[in-house]
């Protein structure tokens, strides 16, 4: 099983979801992260003090799929996810031993 | 110091906004320079006199000891008795106007609650400078085309840049009428923001602010209200009931807002393609609802206060119709929005204590408190009905503006010729005997203030959207107009998942 | 408009909800279409000639104009004189109706900084939702059996839906009178849903709101204010003194809340099988601190606007001892935590600033400023104590309403007895040589409103519990009354992380 | 009940906080019990007649009855006219007293918003507690240092633990200017916590307090104020025109948040050695914006209201130019920032309105709306870029305090020599022919005030530095007051990304 | 050693922190996320308009173990988050290379 | 490619990133977080009853990097990060399969 984490903007976070749920992919975690990168942040003045947002406010999607989906997946993510702009995030993709799924107790793939 | 940035950074300001605000600086310093007394000395004999009779000595007790040293005779105590009484007639009209001055804060806090947090910053300045500006504005030239000497009934002709001189001398008067007559006229311009919140551009939105300040009401405000100081109005005179301005105000504001909200388009993302509309909810509920009781705090000056006066005693009345029909609104839209959806909904009891308020505000001087209650019981009805009708139209109002000031106040208007009586005010309405006329006098009324407001705000929102445009681009619109107008996040330390 | 949800919602919704609903529009209606003189012409003569008697014309320059018209004589300037003093006394009672209205936001406040945001909407719509429903019945039941004719002393029996007709003339002075005692109502009713928050059903909140605005707090309230209108009591006729009500509002409330409380039992995960306190914190100290503030201003409307008159200047006196006892107490919580716990802790600094005022409504009128300080400092510390206590008996009262407003209302009323100074209002407590005869008088008002409030709540909210049921499901309590009594959170786009 | 962390805790608090506590805990029993009433029964024939005489009967409606049994007189109806005038001056002096108080809430939200949520709790606790310990301590002795009998002009010295009685009988007047004065120092006092938020040790801020309104508030304050009571100032008698407090208070405060925020030095990471500033914003924007409009309704009670007095009326005109004068510095600090920077800055915006409000507090009774409209318009560009100056002396200041009431309280004072007319007020400034002599004075009083307060205060704060520390750890810093000074956060549920 | 991912319901944080306190696991990393999966959000309405809640507030729990308390560390987890209802949440287990703390610089398990 | 896991303090976040740009390194993922530890956290009073603050604010950096800078990357945060008292952190380093650059497409070492 591999785990995919996709750094994306806010604003695609319902296209990406949508894609994924035709996908029939139903199962992810989203968290509010701040990301740094290329897309570098523009200057503000705050009482005539300039200062940077380098941090830009991103969305990050993990998702852990089995093995033979992880390829239509990065696919779906990285189509619903691009407007072509600096800025547009990354996917990373690794390894998972093991998925356990508490209510039931299953484990691996009927796990996800 | 050495600010190399000032220079250029002028020349990202749109010219029109430029123009516009340096031309307001031009009058106020122009008109400042042209008065006769500037860098002159007084003239003698004209100064000292009136000023002797003016200003009364600091303390109570003064008073008391030099009255003690002349004679009383009958009309010395008349004359006193006489001065009590303007003394606190004004002191209400001024205690009211400061009620009526909270509502900003309230405003802002209802539209900054109802709206995302990435365009908090943008609603708080649109707030403060409608307040800002349309004082400045008003004063110089909205109250006298509101109650300046007015021939034809329909626009006002002196009364310009008021300084409180009447015959060349001060009249206390004149200060508490303006003073409570530019926070009602801010009130209607600051109705416009919640509606075209979280897309318009800042520097279109202060141009609207001058127009409806100067223009679009006091134009029509002088219709109604204009015989209150030197003018006079064709629809006053025509008996039309409007006590403290569901119309004259609210209604003004609201069909402003509606022009507005037709011309910029909804926000991106409310209305699918199919007719579904997708809620964008406010960011915050506590500070929609502070909001809420802040407003109502304000009506208890902007309905009870517009007596202005003593007057008997009948702001008490009036603050019991204001208040029954309030928790009226209130009540009625909770129930409605639990019938109609399954849960009481905050934001639809939030608008029907809004609804409620704004529905009483023409009718709260002529009504007595059982029709006030029900008039509120409609309002709030009314209220929700309309929200769900506008977004049917897909006409995107973030906070219900168009719906709790526009509609509402024309069920209000519409209410006092239902429910007026003649054993309070001496009218009577529909309901208590008195016919049709009063209602066709309302249903004009009515139906000229939304011709004149909508007509006129229609014109100038699409001059606006022509010259310096209305709309931010799409991009501004997604990241919020806190950074991209003013550079700065409300909240600068939290992160918050808004579906753009 | 389509709403096919309509029915199929209306009856999820708890049928006693509903009906009570129904019941209150009801009523509202049947009295309207019974009066008189609906949809009929109003009788000539009787409607023109009050009129004329109380419209006063409207602006003050005209009324000038009119009586120099007219010869001055004595009686016309001595009655002159009692206008301008009745409107001014009317003028005042307003004004401080109006602060006291705006301690609702202040309840709402403080009652959604010290809960968990998860139950910050429901918190909310019950603050507005008691006070709507409450100015209703209040105005229609409540009003009457407070003020009405009370043979007994113990209950009154006219004055429903007043409507401020006196022998068929309008008369002004009962409509302050009116909104006055209605946001003191809705005062003893909204301190109940603090220690109720965050597990309550929201339809039952409802129907305790009719019964403590119905029958709880007007039966008592009249007891000891009956004779203000028309009523009388037996309390007041002992002399027993509570100026503003820190027994009649406060402790009335605050009983009424421990019954509540203690019939509803404590949050989940407050208090462990071993006694162990698990503190359950606001979410937002700010918004608390804020409500702080706003309850203070009102309660310079609540005290000094107790004398309902201009009464000689009194309510200046008013003022400086309800500050000095709001400061005191606000000091002596402050400086006890400190002592206690090590830091200075601010949710009890708070409470302490409330605990003062709430300590100095009943003697404020009667006592010195050393003693008011006294009074406050004094009552911080009962407020702190009484906190602790109340969680040791496991009694979950998650903002402290139960200690300030019921415990400090009983220390205040008592302090009365011990304070008061014949010098300042014609009486003498223990500690001025009065001896124990006030203090005992002060002990069996005391007496009399626990058993009362604290009993007839009780028996409320248990036959609520046996009906419709009073807290909602554990799993509701979980994800919080938000999302599952009104489908809404308050921050929608944030997330926390409460321990439920 | 059992505490067994009593005694250690109450070692942890530094020495001096708790002997200065405990010794204000006991000037006040020594006072009380020393008082030669106290437990005794009062002296029959003095206490009955006054209380007749004063206490007058709470109905109005019965003193109509009781009035007609007596014969009408002209004297009775003087008296009676004379009765209301005063009362209503009690009125109108209690009201604004509300309103001012009232900005304690505004400045904790403005201080709140502006600064970091970790330092939150403690911003709330130094408003609390200032307007606490400042209300005792003023009352106890400032304000007889102020407005006691003064033979030099320099030092008021009777008056202390003023209790209301003139001559043995209760004098309303004494307590209507009570809380008046009363709320004037507690702004005084707040000022300065804005400037030294986010560093200030807790118990060094609260001796300071005391510092503020026993020494150095009140006694420069009687300088120019003292004759409002028993007092007289040596420069008042020179003509010293500060109507509301530009210098007196808010310079005062000021000026003592210069010597604060310059002995504390600049936060963590403000200042870079290069001089690079970087900004540390604050955490709520809407808090902030509604603190400023709380302030700015409150003003409406500290301009106007200081008349004190019914006054003719004049307390309109005074509201007019008040607002002027606010939305003239909302403007130009809004249009500044942005030519300068680029963007329309809102906490410059929010500066500008108080830089306005703070510079028309001095001439808000002597000038005309045009000259109001242009002192405000001033008074925002000075705000900006005195805001600007400090930061480039690297005095921290995180709030603007300085600028807002130190530098603009000047510029209002001085304003008062340039644009007073003798039409309005019966002097003329330089503008309107006045010549230099008004304008000479003033900068007299603007000195004088300096030299004393930021004297004065600058020993105070040098002698706690040196005594308990004046500035928290450096860790302590880091991890932000809320936990280490008070063991809680403002927003317990939320995570914050602070770069300390 | 493994790191071990579990997505849980808010309310369980407390109660798993104590087991795995119990179990001698004493380092862990919380963060605030929202979960997609098969516990279909609920619908609401807001001003008329339905809405669907579908990202449900949860909480993840980062741990790194050494390999030899993997398995027990999973089981506490399991039984301490059990509700038995839709929505219990996963555990995901992958490998770690490499730790290292910061303070002393120590690496592998003894940096845990 | 390998993941860096950083738990670090939130007041070292700036120090950290500068250190990381000074070194080359300019993409990274930033997230709020609370830390379980030997740092046990301090017991404070609410309202007289006491509770312990024991999850601390933390930030959590995510970098993800080629493979031969991984250790320059770990001894820079280290470097940056340390006060030397408990409570500085951990880091976690793991392998990364694949990774992908969503605006391009580009994927591997040129994605980063
Ligand atoms: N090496 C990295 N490790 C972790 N996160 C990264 C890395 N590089 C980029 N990111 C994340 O991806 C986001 C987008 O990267 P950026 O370089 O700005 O644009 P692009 O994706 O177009 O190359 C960043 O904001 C950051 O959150
Ligand atoms: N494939 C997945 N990848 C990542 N997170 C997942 C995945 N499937 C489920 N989750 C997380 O686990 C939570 C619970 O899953 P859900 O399917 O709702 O219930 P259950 O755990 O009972 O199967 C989800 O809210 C989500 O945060
Ligand atoms: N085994 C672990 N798994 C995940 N995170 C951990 C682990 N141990 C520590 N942490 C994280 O590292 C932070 C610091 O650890 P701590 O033990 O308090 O101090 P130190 O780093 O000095 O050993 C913790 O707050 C927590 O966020």
């Amino acid at each position: 099983m591999k785990k995919i984490e996709a750094i994306i903007r806010h604003f695609k976070l319902e296209d990406v979801k949508s894609a994924l749920v035709s996908a029939q992919i139903e199962g992810m975690t989203v968290a509010e992260v701040r990301g740094f990168g290329r897309q570098k942040g523009h200057k503000e003045t705050y009482r005539g003090a300039e200062y940077v947002v380098d941090f830009m406010p991103k969305v990050k999607l993990e998702i852990v799929v089995s093995d033979d989906v992880t390829d239509k997946a990065i696919q779906v993510i990285s189509d619903a996810a691009r407007t072509g702009n600096i800025g547009d995030g990354k996917i990373f993709v690794s390894d998972v031993e093991q998925v356990i799924r508490i209510r039931t107790g299953e484990t691996g793939d009927e796990a996800i | 110091m050495n600010f190399p940035r000032m220079l250029p950074a002028f020349d990202n300001i749109p010219l029109l906004m430029k123009s516009s605000l340096l031309m307001l600086l031009l009058i106020g310093c122009l008109t400042y320079t042209s008065t006769t007394y500037a860098f002159q000395p007084a003239p003698e004999g004209t100064t000292t006199e009136p000023a002797e009779e003016e200003v009364v000595v600091e303390e109570a007790e003064e008073v008391v000891e030099e009255e003690a040293e002349e004679p009383v005779t009958l009309e010395s105590v008349d004359e006193a008795v006489g001065a009590v009484r303007t003394e606190t007639d004004l002191l209400w009209t001024c205690i009211a106007a400061f009620l009526v001055f909270f509502m900003q804060a309230g405003f802002a806090l209802v539209e900054a609650g109802f709206t995302r947090s990435k365009n908090c910053v943008n609603i708080i300045m649109k707030n403060l400078m409608d307040f800002s500006i349309g004082s400045i504005s008003f004063w110089a030239v909205g109250f006298g085309l509101m109650f300046g000497a007015s021939p034809t009934g329909w626009i006002g002709t002196t009364d310009f840049f008021v300084d409180g001189m009447v015959d060349g001398v001060l009249d206390n008067w004149e200060f508490a009428f303006l003073i409570f007559q530019t926070v009602f006229a801010a009130t209607a311009a600051t109705i416009v923001s919640g509606a075209m919140a979280e897309r318009t551009k800042f520097t279109s939105y202060l141009l609207y602010t001058i127009g409806i300040t100067v223009i679009v009401y006091p134009i029509s405000g002088g219709w109604a209200w204009g015989s209150l100081y030197n003018g006079s109005g064709w629809l006053e005179d025509k008996g039309f009931i409007d006590f403290a301005g569901s119309t004259v105000v609210h209604s003004c504001g609201g069909w402003a807002a509606l022009a507005g909200a037709i011309v910029i388009g909804a926000r991106k993302g409310k209305y699918a393609a199919d007719g579904t509309v997708t809620p964008i909810m406010g960011h915050s509920i506590p500070l929609a609802a502070l909001g809420v009781f802040i407003l109502w705090l304000g009506w208890f000056g902007f309905n009870p206060g517009s007596t202005t006066s003593l007057d008997g005693g009948n702001f008490a009345r009036v603050a019991v119709t204001t208040n029954l029909s309030a928790v009226g609104g209130c009540v009625s839209a909770m129930v409605l929005s639990w019938i109609m959806f399954g849960k009481p909904d905050v934001s639809f009891a939030l608008n029907g204590a809004l609804a409620g308020l704004v529905s009483i505000t023409a009718p709260c001087y002529d009504v007595g408190l059982i029709s006030a209650l029900i008039i509120g019981l409609i309002g709030g009805v009314v209220c929700v009905l309309s929200v769900l009708f506008f977004d049917k139209l897909k006409i995107d109002d973030p906070v219900g503006a168009i719906s709790v000031h526009g509609v509402c106040g024309a069920w209000g208007t519409l209410s006092a010729g239902l429910f007026a009586e003649e054993i309070i005010n001496g009218t009577n309405g529909l309901f208590f005997g008195g016919g049709v006329s009063q209602l066709i006098t309302q249903l004009i009324g009515i139906g000229a203030f939304f011709a004149w407001s909508f007509g006129a705000s229609l014109i100038i929102f699409l001059v606006i959207k022509m010259t310096v445009g209305l709309r931010v681009s799409e991009e501004e619109e997604l990241r919020g107009l806190d950074i991209t107008e003013h550079g700065m996040a409300a909240y600068p330390y939290l992160q918050s998942l808004e579906s753009a």
